[in-house]
């Protein structure tokens, strides 16, 4: 099990309700994460439910859905971005 | 090579004369300035900016670092803002400084369009008729696609 | 669209900011400074610009007219300087204000690829060891013919 | 028999020596203004020496080397612009 500090930004926050959290994990991808959080509860399934929009970093770092956690320790889950 | 995340506004005129400071070879700067616009017809009242600090800076460091990897830059500024801005107001900007406009004008518009994929800022539109979430365009995925080798 | 020969310097921001007056539907602005840079290492004195007056304004405003045609513009600029200019000095501006920022950049592009090669005006510069006139670029014909259709 | 403004510039200017002319001829073209200038003087031969590089504009817009003269009341010789 590792301990994750989750961060949430625009429609993804307001979704979920939260701008972060510190989540207990053993997901071994972003991917599994999500798929956790969105069986515990609806508003996860709700802000996830098109997975095909949503972008990820994992410590400040542009990544994939199907990147490793291992090591991580700061993750992000967003729309894409409408900056400029 | 400056890059700055900030809620305060900005001076074009100041951050392109800093780019020539001390140079006798800088032939062109090229630069960009991105305006709250109103689409609505009338409706918009205000535009919002979220970021995601930390992660911001390191990424328009990256985009510039490769900007400066891939032309010939004397020098290069790229500032964006967040928060609260009303209609008319600037969200953001780059220059780019080169002795050659070619360099300038394409550096720009790498950063430009690297910048409005890649880097943590969403845009939240407050209406008259409520507030919306501003869409990624398909378009700005396409123009950053350009520049891949 | 405001076209002006000068032999006085400019205000880029200020010129940029009379683009955004009055409107709130440009998104994004373009804009080109061309300076008097020293490719000689040290050896550059001056810069004379000669013109053609009575063609000159028109010749930029045919470029500016058709820019206007090909781009969906709000509203653009174009200053060129003549006469004695010093290293590092303003040369000439354009800037092109629209709702998206490919228009802007493209015709930004344009303008300048242009008025290198149509708009009459040459450059001498004055070393410590005599004077030369500027040789124009085989790749700036190159780069206004990617314009043609 | 017509009456010509004609104006030099940059380096074509300096080698004929004089920023403007009034000229009477009957040439066609640019081109047979320009051969019967190189024909007249050295200095005009020695502008004119490289026609490759020379343009012209008829009453202030950009011409080429043969068009006709009839109506022109201003032509303008001179080496490609470099402003920008």
């Amino acid at each position: 099990m590792k301990q994750l500090e989750v961060l949430y930004f625009a429609w993804v926050r307001e979704r979920i309700g939260i701008p972060k959290e510190q989540i207990t994990t053993d997901a071994a991808t972003v991917s599994d994460l999500i798929a956790e959080l969105s069986a515990r509860e609806e508003r996860y399934a709700l802000a996830f439910q098109d997975m095909a929009v949503v972008k990820v970093a994992i410590d400040q770092t542009l990544s994939t859905l199907d990147a490793p956690l291992e090591g991580a320790r700061e993750i992000a889950i967003f729309p894409p971005m409408t900056g400029g | 090579m400056t890059v700055r995340v900030q809620a305060e506004d900005f001076d074009l005129g100041h951050e392109v004369a800093q780019l020539t400071l001390d140079t006798n070879t800088v032939g062109a700067v090229v630069s960009f300035i991105g305006l709250v616009r109103d689409t609505t017809g009338g409706d918009l009242l205000a535009m919002e900016l979220e970021h995601y600090p930390g992660m911001t800076e390191q990424a328009l460091a990256a985009i510039d670092a490769e900007a400066t990897k891939r032309w010939s830059l004397a020098g290069s500024t790229v500032i964006h803002r967040y928060g609260h801005l009303k209609t008319g107001e600037q969200i953001m900007m780059v220059a780019t400084a080169s002795a050659h406009r070619k360099d300038a004008f394409e550096a720009a518009e790498f950063l430009m369009d690297y910048l409005k994929t890649d880097a943590p800022f969403w845009k939240k539109e407050h209406l008259k008729s409520g507030s919306q979430w501003v869409e990624s365009k398909k378009s700005d995925e396409d123009a950053k696609d350009r520049w891949k080798a």
